[in-house]
């Protein structure tokens, strides 16, 4: 085993440490990238990845560490600083503007100019054309981005982090929302930044993807470093031991499956621009799991049971009777209840206390005649808080100062406060740490035991499988599968997912 | 014990009531144990002015003397002030009956209004089209005035009145108005402004539409506003009273009535170098004739006010 | 875990509303000082007319705000409904039918702002800038350069008239509607999701409150209390023009934002607009006693807005 | 620049043109070009102060205060040129003066973090108490102004006042700040998505300060005009303008939630304006119906407007990706 030549350390973070209110996000983690190499970043969700991307990229600002490139310090106190040391980042959530162009969207900030300094309009299409090429996508870079769907969307944040001419590209799950073909056109650009001597970042959860395009790794977990090394000297099974700590099949609480009466027949939804002719039937007791990749449509869906989105045809039964949903109020009338995926902006009403989030939707039971009965809502409160476990300082305390999974309780303590008989849980566990996911997990299964009907809608494959007792699989507003038993595997799922043919 | 007499104007700033303003003050040098609180609001409004008289009331003024924004809605308020003993006068611009003691108009309506279409009609031998640009749709004065004025139309034969519009006592809104007449009507020959703020605007509109010499601004206005347009021949004369005499004649009767004097019909109440103001069946009077300003006298007056 | 973390009483004295009795009583000081003539019940009774119609309207715009919506035409629905009355008036109505048509009309222009942000989804800043001109607007057609007087003279209690000693019908109108818009922002589920909403609309929603059906109730408030106040203000002023109340719209919102409601949404109390009514009727009151024209008060106000307002805050980062 | 010429714009044009035609059946002298050069010159000072609104409300901000700096600014030229300031550093000062005070409201957004409506509803009467105090009230009339001073914006030059050519540049200033300069561009990302701004290392706050800082220089220009214009400067001129700005902006399409509008919209919203104010009194109708007429078009073209750009949600269906 000789190297050549042994690669260029081009970046290295030492000591980096991210504090949020209530949340250590990085404690003294490191991080080396090589030119020429790709550096994959593991961990579960909410181990720090995407903020370290952010420091990296001078959206946050560490409380310690340093940061050196080619050996000597730097700092990047702006998106800007850390665009001219070259660094440039496709970052997690598409952060574009809907009411500019593609062009603009790649190049602002560093458009083109011509000689009276103004900005060169023609120029800058025609540079994003060939940007867009170089990537494969086809896409008009006249069109506003308002007119694109998120997967287009995706390539013009792609084609916008290589408009700067960088030494680092960091890549935040690129593949999340893309197609099986613009997925391949990635890898090869990926090998041509490669050869080009870029040093590149990449940050995935798919670990057949991992294997195919790293050269090293650097694991991180709860916000902390746990270890790095080249990818020929390590198992899947070792990383996923990093990630975790622990082995994976203990995670998933064991749970009898006890299947009841149909409660929730849904047949032929359909809508305009988000999905088209859905149809499932949910039971007592049952946990029905929705795969799909980010984009898939699989809230939009929800949505529309939810009655927030209306559909434009398409019946659905509950019970023995058809149900007409116009409105969030009619459907959690109807005994159905949906823990949004968006906990930020759907779930908690920030700036409210604990206790007034969880009675929000019960209001009326809590109530007498429209007057607020306090020690009524207390009560509820105090029941649901202590059933799920809540932790913090009081019941009068802001949802805003929660942390992640502490939020997500008390969005799924409201719920469960109306007594529903379906529940929609949409990414229940998505950013929040290993301990809260348990309980969620533990919590998820008691509920289906004692007669709920549960949806969880995930793009966690382990989680899926784990939970579930039937899954189906959406991709492109459309189901793609319908997996139960034996037929549950990562494979089928994956592929049905990403559209690829059964394998023979 | 000095009276506190309260010379409260439509608002603050207008130089018309400045300069009766100047007129109080000298009144009260005069009288020797006045004090004048000039106020008022600073937007041209009714209720501004309701605010000012409240604080007047709580003040324990001993006289207010007003010139109204609206005659109606500051009757209430000024009810209150005599119900609490304070004199109450209006001057310039009336009040209803029931919120005033006695109205003082600068001249007699009657001769405004036949004044004003006069000096118009003087000036084009031919007759001709007129129109009117009052101040704002609600003032007392300007509307009794106007209607006086349609009365003797009959009298200048060939003095056709086509509009009426109102710009509301602001420049720019009375400069508008007098560009849509320009506009509308191209047999114009008079712009007739009852108002200070409407003949300067009117002026200015005719000046810049080049129209000096075919459109005869006048109206009613200052002396040292109007120097520029007389001089430039936009507005070949017009006619005001004397604001400060006017100022001077309020501070008077208002310093009289609250000294007891009667104010009721055929009462004749003395306004010192003014005379005595002699009250209708309506408890008002007159103060004077107006008077006639053009190139031969605007230097002498442009200084004074 | 204790239900909560502080009792009310340190959590009020820490509060905004604290702040706020601290300047109306320094504001009385001030006057009482400044003045001879302020220590006096029927010139204190005077004072309230200065704030008591802009404050009934505060209230409902108050909740408007906290909703995270603004309704700029209250002033011009001031405008209509009186213009309504005066038109009813013509037609030979009595005192209590006036009244009717007054509040009527002001619940029909809350109810149509109320279908245009609510049910179209516009935004309500820009709608209402629209009714604002259209209000008084068609005020200015009815009316031209003309004003109704003349209403009947039991009419004229509802803005001149007292119910004892010296408390006018409008203070006391004043005080039973403080109650119940406290009542009803305090102390109802209504109340409840109008903050739910103000905080976050999208999360209300999903919590199965009826987004729309509440912005649409708290523009016909916005409306009712503008067609009260119209009541009022005609009687005390016992004629209409469609000038009236101009620019009431502002001194309404600034008395809002004063009283701690956050013009983002989401947070204020009506015992926080109460105060701000109080220290902007003294304010004025106050300057009034000393002749000062009202502009000067305004700068006054204006700059009192700016100061509570970037004060905490500015104290704030210096902290962290 | 076809890119810019969304449909919206020329719907807008199109009722204009409509508006015009309608008027000159019956007044056909309403449409001779010297009226017609009369109604632009008329419509200039909201024009140049609508365009200044544009790009305050296009980075989520709104500016109350026009109006007031625009009357401040016009009483410091007056009074600068009662005190024998020559013409050039008056203008210089008024814009000068514009900007401070736009600055003022900036600062107050960007490091203090109030919002924006709330700054300028403050400082919307501060600046006009302001007025009152340096000139105690009193009104400058034209009799005090020197002959220059009122004269500059009522030349004539190849047929257009010079009001009108000031417009003209500020219109064409405008489109190419906003279409061609980074920091017009920066002004619809900061509006568009101020989250995604500071990602592409604009700095938010810092660009919503600029804005008002342009606001307030062209209501500073907009104060001498409208002063040596209608030759009289007192507290209240303009009084309750601010609303015609915003109402201009909004008519030609600017969305108030920001990050989208045109220059050229934003100009045909205030000419919209500006016709129906200088046609009333021609076509005889009432001008009490100003009011009411231009109210309706707000709200007519604010509900246009939201049918246009009403959000389509995503587009997860790749056939609805094509069509959209
Ligand atoms: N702005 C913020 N405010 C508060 N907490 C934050 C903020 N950003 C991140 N966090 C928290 O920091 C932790 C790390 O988040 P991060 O987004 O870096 O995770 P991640 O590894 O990228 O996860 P994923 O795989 O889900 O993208 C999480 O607990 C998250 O909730
Ligand atoms: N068209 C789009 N434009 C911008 N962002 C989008 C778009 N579609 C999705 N996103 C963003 O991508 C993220 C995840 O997508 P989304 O929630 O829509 O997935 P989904 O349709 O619910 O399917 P799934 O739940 O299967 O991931 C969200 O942060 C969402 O805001
Ligand atoms: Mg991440
Ligand atoms: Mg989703």
């Amino acid at each position: 085993m000789t190297a050549p030549t042994p690669p260029q350390l081009v970046l290295r973070l030492s000591g980096i440490s991210k504090s949020f209110p209530g949340v250590r996000a990085l404690s003294e983690v490191q991080l080396d990238l090589y030119a020429g190499q790709v550096t994959a970043l593991i961990g579960e969700n909410g181990a720090g990845k995407s903020t370290i991307v952010k420091v990296l990229t001078g959206i946050y600002q560490p409380d310690g560490g340093r940061i050196e490139i080619d050996g000597a310090p730097v700092s990047f106190p702006t998106a800007d600083a850390a665009a001219r040391l070259g660094v440039t980042a496709i970052h997690q959530e598409t952060v574009l503007f809907d009411e500019l162009t593609v062009a603009e969207n790649i190049f602002i900030g560093h458009a083109p100019l011509n000689r009276f300094g103004l900005i060169d309009w023609a120029k800058m299409e025609a540079e994003a054309r060939a940007l867009l090429a170089r990537i494969g996508a086809d896409l008009d870079p006249r069109l506003t981005l308002r007119e694109l769907g998120i997967a287009s969307k995706h390539l013009v944040a792609i084609a916008r982090a290589l408009s700067i001419d960088a030494r680092v590209v960091i890549m935040d799950e690129p593949t999340a929302a893309l197609s099986h073909k613009e997925i391949h056109e990635l890898y090869e650009l990926v090998e041509r930044l490669k050869a080009e001597g870029k040093a590149i970042l990449f940050i995935s959860h798919k670990f057949d993807e991992i294997f195919r395009i790293a050269d090293r790794y650097t694991v991180f977990r709860d916000g902390a470093f746990i270890g790095a090394g080249r990818m020929e000297d390590v198992t899947e099974g070792q990383l996923v031991q990093m990630m975790v700590g622990r082995s994976v099949d203990q995670i998933f609480p064991h749970r009898a499956h006890n299947i009841g009466a149909p409660v929730l027949t849904v047949s032929g939804y359909s809508h305009p621009t988000e999905f088209e002719d859905i149809g499932f039937t949910l039971h007592r007791g049952e946990i029905l799991g929705f795969y799909g990749l980010v984009g898939a449509g699989r809230s939009e869906v929800m949505q529309a049971l939810f009655g927030i989105t209306k559909p434009s045809k398409g019946a659905c039964r509950i019970g023995d009777g058809i149900a007409v949903i116009r409105s969030t109020a009619e459907a959690i009338a109807q005994g159905i209840v949906y823990v949004p995926e968006d906990r930020g902006k759907q779930g908690a009403v920030k700036g409210l206390p604990i206790y007034q989030n969880i009675t929000l939707p019960s209001l009326s039971r809590t109530s007498r005649s429209g007057f607020l009965r306090l020690a009524q809502e207390f009560k509820l409160a105090r029941d649901y808080t202590r059933r799920l476990d809540l932790r913090a300082a009081s019941l009068d305390q802001d949802v805003g100062l929660l942390s992640g999974g502490n939020q997500q309780k008390v969005v799924i303590a409201k719920w469960l406060a109306t007594k529903p008989r379906v529940i929609i849980l949409d990414e229940p566990t998505k950013g929040i740490d290993i301990g809260s996911k348990a309980a969620v997990h533990e919590f998820m299964a008691e509920l289906a035991a004692e007669g709920l009907a549960v949806i969880m809608v995930s793009s966690e494959i382990p989680e899926i499988l784990g939970m579930s007792d039937r899954v189906i699989v959406m991709r492109e507003g459309r189901i793609a599968a319908e997996l139960k038993g034996p037929e549950m595997t990562p494979e089928r799922l994956v592929r049905a997912a990403a559209g690829i043919a059964e394998a023979a | 014990e000095t009276k506190r007499i309260a010379l409260v104007v439509k608002a603050l700033g207008i130089g018309f009531f400045e300069a009766a303003n100047k007129g109080a003050e000298e009144a009260a040098k005069e009288l020797g144990d006045v004090e004048i609180i000039y106020t008022g609001p600073t937007d041209t409004t009714a209720e501004g002015q309701i605010e000012v008289i409240n604080s007047l009331i709580a003040q324990g003024v001993d006289a207010i003397a007003i010139s109204a924004n609206d005659p109606d809605a500051v009757a209430p308020a000024l009810k209150k002030a005599m119900e609490r003993g304070i004199t109450v006068i209006s001057w310039d611009s009336g009040v209803a009956k029931d919120g005033r003691q006695m109205h003082l108009n600068p001249s007699s309506s009657a001769l405004i209004g036949n004044t004003i279409i006069k000096l118009a009609a003087d000036h084009m031998p031919d007759g001709g089209d007129v129109a009117i640009l009052s101040a704002t749709s609600t003032s007392t004065n300007q509307n009794i005035w106007i209607e006086e004025a349609t009365k003797v139309l009959p009298n200048y034969p060939g003095v056709n009145l086509v509009a009426t519009v109102y710009g509301d006592d602001l420049a720019d809104k009375s400069y508008r108005e007098a560009q849509g007449l320009i506009q509308t009507y191209p047999n114009l020959k008079a712009i007739i402004a009852p108002t200070t703020v409407g003949i300067l605007a009117a002026s200015q509109a005719v000046t810049d539409a080049g129209k000096i010499g075919s459109i005869n601004v006048t109206g009613l206005g200052l002396p040292s506003e109007m120097a520029g347009a007389v001089e430039s021949g936009a507005t070949v004369s017009f006619a005001i009273w004397n604001p400060i005499d006017l100022g001077y004649a309020a501070t008077m009767l208002a310093y009289n009535i609250s000294n007891g004097a009667k104010a009721e019909p055929g009462a004749s109440i003395p306004m010192g170098r003014m005379g005595a103001a002699t009250l209708d069946d309506n408890n008002e009077a007159a103060m004077s004739d107006p008077f006639t300003y053009d190139k031969s006298n605007i230097e002498e007056f442009k200084s004074i006010f | 875990m204790p239900d909560r973390l502080t009792s009310p009483l340190s959590r009020a004295l820490r509060s905004w509303e604290a702040l706020l009795i601290v300047v109306a009583v320094a504001v009385f000081i001030a006057n009482a000082f400044a003045s001879p003539y302020f220590l006096n019940a029927w010139n204190l009774s005077d004072a309230t007319f200065n704030f008591t119609e802009k404050a009934m309207i505060a209230f409902a715009m108050a909740m408007l705000v906290i909703a995270g919506e603004i309704d700029l035409s209250v002033a011009s629905i001031i405008a209509l409904a009186s213009t309504a009355m005066g038109v009813a008036m013509t037609a030979g109505f009595g005192t209590p039918a006036l009244v009717a048509v007054g509040i009527a009309t002001g619940v029909l222009c809350g109810a149509l702002n109320g279908v245009f942000v609510a049910r179209l989804g516009l935004p309500s800043i820009v709608v209402t800038i629209g009714t604002m001109s259209l209000f008084r607007g068609i005020s200015y057609i009815v009316l031209g350069d003309q004003a109704f007087t003349g209403y009947p003279e039991h009419f004229a209690w509802f803005g001149q008239g007292y119910v004892w000693w010296v408390f006018s019908f409008e203070l006391v109108l004043f005080a039973v509607l403080a109650l119940a818009f406290y009542i009803l922002l305090h102390r109802t589920n209504f109340g409840r999701s109008v903050y739910a909403i103000g905080n976050n609309p999208t999360a209300a929603l999903f919590s199965g409150i009826r987004v729309d059906r509440v912005r649409f109730i708290l523009f016909l408030l916005t409306g009712l209390t503008s067609g009260i106040a119209a009541v009022c203000l005609t009687s005390r002023l016992g004629s209409t023009r469609p000038s009236i109340a101009t620019g009431m719209e502002l001194e309404v919102v600034t008395m809002v934002v004063l009283g701690g409601v956050s013009i983002l949404g989401g947070s204020g109390t009506i015992a926080g607009v109460v105060l701000a009514a109080i220290i902007m009727g003294l304010v004025t009151f106050g300057f009034g006693l000393l002749n000062v024209p009202g502009i000067v008060m305004s700068i006054f106000l204006g700059l009192l807005l700016i100061a509570v307002i970037a004060i905490p805050r500015l104290l704030r980062r210096r902290g962290t | 620049m076809t890119r810019f010429l969304k449909s919206r714009e020329i719907l807008l044009a199109l009722a204009i043109l409509l508006l015009v035609a309608v008027i000159a059946t019956r007044f056909p002298a309403f449409v001779a070009p010297r009226n017609l050069a009369g109604v632009f010159n008329d419509t200039s000072p909201l024009i140049i102060l609508a365009i200044g609104q544009m790009i305050v409300i296009l980075t989520k901000c709104i500016d109350l205060s026009v109006a007031a700096t625009l009357a401040l600014c016009g009483m410091v030229a007056a009074m600068l040129n009662g005190a024998g300031l020559p013409l050039p550093l008056i203008l210089l000062a008024a814009i000068v003066l514009g900007a401070a005070l736009g600055a003022v409201n900036g600062l107050l957004v960007w490091k203090v973090d109030i919002p924006p409506i709330v700054v300028t509803l403050g400082t919307m009467t501060i600046y006009r108490g302001i007025i009152f105090l340096i000139s105690e009230g009193k009104w400058i009339n034209a009799h005090q102004m020197t002959a220059g001073f009122k004269d500059l914006p009522r030349t004539e030059i190849l047929g257009l006042h010079v009001m009108s050519w000031i417009a003209i540049a500020v219109i064409a200033g405008g489109a190419v700040l906003v279409n061609r300069t980074a920091l017009g561009r920066s002004f619809y990302a900061v509006g568009g998505n101020p989250h995604a701004a500071v990602y592409t290392g604009i700095d938010v706050g810092r660009t919503q300060a600029v804005a008002f800082v342009l606001s307030g220089a062209l209501a500073g220009l907009t104060g001498y005009l409208w002063v040596a214009r209608y030759a009289v400067a007192y507290v209240d001129i303009a009084g309750g303008f601010e609303l015609d700005v915003v109402a201009a902006c909004v008519i030609g399409g600017v969305a108030i939630a920001g990050g989208a509008g045109t220059i050229l919209g934003c100009v045909l919203g205030a000419l919209f304006l500006g016709v129906i104010k200088n046609a009333l009194p021609v076509v005889g109708i009432s001008p009490f119906w100003q009011l009411a007429i231009s109210g309706s078009a707000i709200i007519i073209a604010v509900a246009f407007n939201a049918r246009q750009g009403r959000a389509r949600g995503r587009i997860i269906l790749r056939s609805a990706e094509a069509r959209a």
